[in-house]
């Protein structure tokens, strides 16, 4: 077929007027400069003592990147890298509607990547602020949601070089964690998940300053729904990542056998995957945890020889320290009454019929549960040196390998 | 104008962005208000209506060769009676095109332009779905068949990359509430999704072989059931139980990805898909519309109506529903009766008044 | 009116004369060989007569047969003319005139050819058949029209007529001026054949004959042009190409009525499908051995006499994103730059847009270090990015405009004074952020890496367009104006073939020389868009590999 | 809205003046009905008519009992 479409020069003139009026007319209405905008990094959200809300935020403050007009080379250093405002409201968005008013440039909140709720907020609920963080386009569920007990601003302005970004550099702390327990990057979209499962308790990273005013990870804050319960310490926080699941790459530090001088055998886990089996009896639920770990040696006290004796008693200990820790933690867990170990959605995913008999008194169960634990740690290797240093040498000279001849 | 051709694989990837384009918006929504966990089952009951209007349109080719609905409705119930079926058809899809065009201004002044006004937007799209109709459909299905590739570029790799975020606990334990949501659930895309394909009648004179039509929907089916069961597992894997309440949750589940500091944000990549393949679907509707009024009206092209009727497609968008949830309400309780009416029954009945006639 | 009507009926009517042309012309060697070429040296004579608009008003008046009378016609058709040379001659006791034009006329062959053996006839009583085989070694037809007489002398050949007859003779002696064959300016290629056509039309059509030794090699020509009288030459290659693709062609070039066509590019906008599309539906080149490939591959070639370009028909989008070099490497190398010159193209389309698209709508869609980054290299730039960018689209253009006109030598210095020194000083004063030099700099070398010259034009204008798309409505404004672009990409048509051919519609088949070259020994068909008689081009077996590739391994 | 379907409508008929000059009376009336139709739509919704007359309220009162009766017995 031969293209009927004839084209007269007045109608292609036209049709090229309505395209350009089309666009033309309606103007810009969504143009958004990106001189004219501060780019919030991330969000602090307090309560004030009249229980109002106070937003922190951390804007990139423009002037000290290299730019242009200084030639990138000069006077940067000299700047604080962010800026940090503070603003207060009824409520997170009356709080950031005041930044509109108070600061030039119009806030920018697609970048931001962290939300740091303070610890008395956190306590106090934080369902007055997911529906906000859920429902503006301009988050994205992979922003974190941490807990601080420090004061929100000095978190948010303290140094975290060598990343001049502090919001970055925190972000880049949890998922350095979170390595190791994937549980700790607390994203939004996580906390989510875990506030909408069976178990309704979210859990989101700790972050705090420490002596030296920088920020650390402090371990987690753990939620019963939305009302932050109690923190975890790093400690107890690898127990509660033995209980959930697989976790990566842990050190293990025990005390020496002989005279300890406080160095002490690290054994590092490669990795773990722990199994969960429910006996659920109408009464009484009893969980077993099986616990399965690859190990390998990262430091052992001084003069011991590593055999198979040593081996296996290595293992023995790795595994009961295991257990020890997944015992500590759920005893927190149990008496702070949160289901942070996500019992109650394992429990659902294997008899949902069960768990939908079981899930109204839940809370009162769950600190009755008896569990069991059984950890299998397998050291695979011994890294580079077979025997320490220490244990070679006598003080004739002589190895110990001529000795056993 | 019957020297027009449309391939088969022309009508199939039509068909499939028909369904998709706002499919992929729309219906994990629409079922998530029923199951989240077993959505995905009830995606995979759209091939049941795909099935249906697959054999409806076996049997409507086999007794109208050559002919668009409206013309087989005129030729089978006489020029009053079929000219007012034709025009109940053709109201139906004018209100169907209207939803979409509703839909899509809604979904991008919510994603991407919140302050563009929601006409605005319309008016945007509309240009561009007026040229490609003006040029007739070969255009059309070309320019359905051209961005084919370009969307299964970035399809694959924005749902491997939020595969990293998916949990599979989300979707299980399967049908752990019965059968019953996962049916509720199924209504929507069955009933109004799939029966959209009807649509294909009003090209099946231009088709290459008019006998294959039926084959082809049966094929754009299995390609749709398998596009949005894959989407909406990958959606409730990723974004899990929030999926009840967000309003664009396979948005969500891309808006997760997050690869080290330098790719991450990819959701306009997204939008930009969904509004391609939902301009295909405003062109093949806008088509099949402009071509019902040409065998209605008896006019010299379908040309005539391009114009003035995207302005009405246009206006009706913004007019017809109040807000945007009353899109979805049409869309959930209104749409699944009112599609079985025009777009299913209409043909059967086209078929079984051509069958009576020609008996008596 | 009258004059035009009478002109398309000699084109009717003349159409295809040569049988007629040849018999008038009689038989010679040239004629025995390019039998089908002979009126590109020989025009038919009806064609000859509409190329002026006074012949047309006398018809085919006969030559006058006295003296007389043909001085004084001859005195007013070509009075004015003092390039006209008019020489008479008593040879054997009969009055000889011959008329050429100075210039275009080889005077030696004129010397050696014509007067010295017309100087030596002693014979008597000597006929227009004698005079044939006495001047044997220049090609001599009759002719027995004024306006054949006008034709004949207007394209530098020599007219003798003698006293008494109403005929005259035609001797082909001419040798209009124009250069010698050289190197592919525009299209260089680093391994293939470096020869490019040049101005004359039977040179070029002689490059191609050198290149496709067959009979089945026809060239069809036709005069155009009131004033110019140019030789149009339509080349395709019978039993491949498309009957009617031919037909159309010849249709199209017969609708022609100019006062002159001596261009290649006056002829693809008069004879175009589309004519407000800023892509080009033609393609055109100055390699015979690139026309001579796509003849073979089913396409036709149109030459202009007095043009060094030739004219490639049906032409496809994907024909301008197809360099020479690609059939002159391997094909493992030309698979990877394949790519690379899609995504260039694409590229230098969108790459301005999709960075004022970022900067002023959709900054979320950037990265939070990099955006950190360019948020500080724009500040303290005075213009909004839309205003930026279109500043520097603009500069560049003239930039490169400024480099193309002026000479080689200065050329370069424009340029490097432009890009360096003024983009370096212009961020430094903090007029555009570096971002956008490079953006800028970066469309600049995309479009540089595209072979087609006139197809990289278009995308220079389109990409002001989608700049400005993307000011007004951001990413959905460049979807929009995309989604319009592929719509009129997908709408268009050059001579029948759908523009957009193996893409949409789709083929599969087609695939193997789009993207991708496929080697040589995988290429087995034309392209099946091109609707072709013939579809196998390639009947090679596939090259066996030394060691099987499959289980059977023979070494064990 | 008014504004932006006033330009559209004026450019709609420039474009397709020559179309319309030949066409047939009854596609001229039609191309005027409808956008007589789309205006007059435009006008009611900047008039806010629209949020209390409700176009669609028949074909809900048809369609919407069965819908539901249909999620019911599911």
């Amino acid at each position: 077929m031969i293209r009927e479409a004839r084209w007269t020069p007045r109608r292609a003139v036209v049709i090229v007027m309505v395209v350009l009026s089309a666009f033309l007319l309606p103007g810009c209405y969504d143009i958004r400069e990106v001189d004219d905008m501060n780019l919030a990094l991330a969000l602090g959200i307090d309560e004030t003592k009249d229980h109002h809300v106070s937003v922190t935020a951390e804007f990139v403050n423009p002037a000290s990147a290299p730019s242009s007009s200084d030639g990138g080379s000069s006077s940067s250093g000299s700047r604080q890298p962010v800026i940090v405002r503070q603003e207060t409201g009824i409520s997170i968005e009356d709080a950031i509607g005041k930044f509109e008013r108070e600061i030039p440039h119009s806030v920018y909140l697609a970048q931001n990547m962290l939300v740091l709720f303070g610890e008395t907020y956190a306590r106090n609920g934080i369902d007055r602020a997911l529906d906000y963080f859920e429902r503006n386009r301009a988050f994205r569920r992979n922003q974190l949601f941490l807990v601080t007990p420090d004061p929100v601003t000095d978190v948010l302005s303290a140094s975290v070089d060598p990343e001049p970004l502090n919001a970055l550099g925190i972000r880049e702390l949890v998922e350095q964690s979170s390595t190791e327990l994937r549980f700790v990057q607390s994203e939004q979209q996580h906390v989510m998940e875990q506030y909408l499962s069976p178990s309704q308790s979210p859990v989101m990273a700790l972050i705090g300053l420490n002596q030296l005013g920088h920020p650390a990870l402090k371990g987690v804050a753990i939620f019963r729904a939305d009302h932050m319960v109690d923190t975890l310490s790093v400690d107890e926080m690898q127990g509660l990542g033995w209980l959930l699941g697989r976790t990566r790459q842990i050190a293990l530090r025990m005390p020496c056998t002989g005279a300890g001088d406080g160095t002490g055998t690290t054994i590092r886990i490669l990795g773990s995957k722990t199994r969960f089996y429910a006996r659920p009896d109408h009464d009484n639920l009893s969980v077993h945890l099986d616990v399965d770990a690859r190990a390998e040696i990262e430091q052992l006290c001084p003069h011991e020889k590593l055999d198979d004796v040593k081996l296996k008693q290595l293992s023995i200990m790795a595994s009961s320290d295991i257990e020890r820790s997944m015992r500590n933690a759920l005893l927190k867990l149990q008496q702070d009454d949160v289901d942070a170990c996500q019992f109650g959605k394992r429990i659902f995913l294997q008899s949902p019929g069960y768990w939908r008999k079981m899930s109204p008194t839940w809370l009162s169960a769950f600190p009755k549960i008896s569990v069991e634990y059984r950890a299998n740690v397998q050291i695979v290797r011994a890294n580079l040196s077979l025997n320490t240093p220490e244990s070679t040498v006598s003080r004739s000279g002589a190895t110990t390998a001529e000795v056993a001849q | 104008m019957s020297d027009i051709r449309i391939s088969r694989t022309q009508l199939i990837t039509a068909l499939t962005w028909c369904v998709v384009g706002t499919g992929i918006v729309a219906i994990p929504t629409a079922i998530a208000q029923f199951t989240v966990r077993d959505a995905w089952i009830s995606t995979m009951l759209f091939s049941v209506g795909g099935v249906m209007v697959a054999l409806v349109t076996a049997v409507f080719t086999r007794f109208f060769p050559k002919r668009s609905l409206t013309h087989a409705l005129i030729d089978a119930f006489g020029p009053w009676v079929g000219r007012a079926f034709a025009i109940w058809f053709l109201a139906g899809l004018y209100i169907t095109n209207c939803t979409v065009v509703r839909e899509a201004e809604v979904f991008v002044g919510t994603t991407i332009l919140p302050k563009t006004p929601e006409y605005v937007l319309g008016a945007f799209a509309l240009v561009a779905v007026v040229y490609a109709v003006y040029m007739g459909i070969e255009v059309v299905m070309r320019d359905a068949e051209f961005i084919t590739p370009l969307v299964m570029l970035i399809a694959p790799i924005l749902f491997v990359l939020s595969m990293q975020h998916m949990d599979i606990h989300e979707v299980l334990p399967v049908l752990a509430d019965g059968w019953t949501p996962v049916l509720r659930g199924g209504v929507v895309s069955i009933l109004v999704y799939a029966l959209e394909m009807i649509i294909v009648l009003q090209f099946s004179p231009f088709v290459h072989r008019s006998q294959s039509v039926a084959s082809d929907i049966f094929v754009a089916t299995i390609v749709i059931t398998v596009v949005l069961t894959t989407v909406t597992i990958l959606t409730v894997g990723v974004v899990g139980s929030s999926t009840q309440y967000l309003s664009y949750p396979v948005l969500e589940a891309i808006r997760t990805i997050r690869v080290g500091r330098f790719l991450e944000r990819m959701d306009t990549l997204y939008v930009i898909a969904v509004i391609t393949t939902i301009f295909i679907k405003m062109a093949v509707c806008h088509y099949a519309w402009c071509t019902g009024m040409k065998d209605v009206f008896r006019l010299s092209s379908h040309r005539v109506t391009v114009f003035p009727g995207a302005l009405l497609v246009w206006g009706g968008a913004n007019v017809l529903f109040a807000d945007a949830d009353d899109v979805q309400q049409f869309i959930f309780y209104t749409g699944p009766a009112y599609a079985v009416c025009t777009l299913l029954l209409m043909p059967m009945l086209a078929v079984f008044a051509h069958k009576v006639r020609r008996n008596s | 009116m009258r004059g035009l009507k009478l002109w398309q009926l000699c084109i009717l009517h003349g159409k295809y004369t040569h049988s007629m042309a040849s018999q008038m012309s009689g038989g010679d060697m040239v004629f025995a060989r390019f039998r089908r070429v002979k009126d590109v040296q020989h025009r038919s004579p009806t064609i000859t007569a509409m190329g002026w608009s006074e012949a047309i008003a006398d018809g085919d008046v006969q030559i006058p047969d006295r003296s007389d009378i043909m001085r004084a016609w001859l005195d007013a058709e070509w009075g004015h003319c003092s390039d006209l040379q008019t020489r008479e001659l008593e040879v054997a006791g009969e009055n000889i005139t011959l008329v050429w034009l100075r210039g275009l006329v080889d005077l030696v062959r004129l010397e050696s050819g014509i007067l010295q053996p017309l100087a030596q006839v002693s014979r008597r009583r000597i006929q227009m058949n004698d005079l044939v085989s006495i001047l044997y070694t220049v090609n001599i037809r009759e002719i027995s029209t004024k306006s054949q007489l006008n034709a004949a002398v207007a394209d530098g050949q020599v007219v003798l007529w003698m006293r008494g007859k109403s005929q005259a003779l035609v001797l082909d002696v001419s040798d209009a001026p124009g250069r010698s064959i050289n190197k592919a300016e525009n299209e260089p290629t680093l391994e293939g054949p470096q020869e490019a056509f040049i101005e004359q039309l039977d040179k070029n059509l002689a490059l191609l004959r050198k290149r496709i030794r067959s009979p089945r090699l026809k060239a069809e020509s036709v005069r155009v042009g009131e004033y110019s009288n140019s030789t149009v030459c339509v080349v395709y290659i019978e039993g491949i190409a498309k009957p009617t693709l031919v037909q159309e062609a010849m249709r199209r070039i017969h609708n022609i009525s100019v006062d002159g066509l001596n261009d290649i590019n006056k002829l693809r906008e008069l004879i175009g499908d589309a004519p407000f599309t800023l892509f080009p539906t033609t393609e055109e080149t100055e390699r015979p051995d690139r026309v001579c490939g796509n003849l073979l591959q089913g396409r036709i070639a149109i030459m202009v006499d007095g043009s060094p370009n030739c004219l490639l028909v049906p032409a496809q989008f994907i024909h301008f994103l197809v360099a020479v070099d690609d059939y002159y490497f391997h094909y493992t190398l030309t698979l990877f730059i394949r790519m690379l010159r899609h995504v260039a193209y694409w590229t230098s389309l969108l790459l301005p847009a999709l960075y004022v698209a970022l900067l002023s709508y959709n900054q979320d869609l950037l990265p939070t270090p990099l955006l950190v980054t360019v948020a500080a290299q724009h500040r303290g730039i005075p213009f909004p990015t839309i205003i930026e960018a279109l500043l520097m689209l603009m500069v560049f253009e003239v930039l490169r405009e400024a480099g193309t006109r002026l000479p080689r030598a200065v050329g370069q210095s424009v340029s490097i004074v432009g890009t360096l020194i003024v983009g370096d000083s212009a961020v430094r004063a903090g007029l555009v952020s570096p971002g956008m030099v490079i953006v800028i700099a970066g469309t600049g070398v995309a479009s540089f890496a595209l072979p087609a010259y006139g197809f990289v034009n278009s995308s220079r204008l389109i990409q002001f367009a989608f700049v400005v798309a993307a000011g007004i409505c951001g990413l959905v404004g460049i979807l929009i104006l995309s989604l319009i672009l592929v719509t009129h990409l997908v709408s268009l048509r050059s001579f029948g073939v759908p523009y957009m051919a193996p893409i949409a519609p789709f083929s599969w088949s087609d695939m193997k020389d789009m993207f991708i070259r496929a080697p040589w020994f995988a290429m087995k068909r034309r392209p099946t868009h091109l609707e072709t008689v013939n579809q196998v081009s390639n009947r090679t077996p596939v090259p066996k590999q030394k060691k099987a590739s499959g289980w059977d391994l023979s070494e064990s | 809205m008014i504004w932006l379907s006033l330009v559209a409508s004026l450019s709609m008929v420039v474009i397709d003046w020559s179309s319309l000059r030949t066409a047939k009376r009854r596609e001229v009336a039609l191309y005027i009905g409808l956008i007589g139709l789309s205006l007059g739509m435009a006008v009611g919704y900047e008039m806010n008519l629209f949020s209390k007359v409700h176009l669609l309220a028949p074909i809900d009162a048809l369609f919407r009992p069965p819908t539901k009766w249909l999620y019911h017995i599911l």
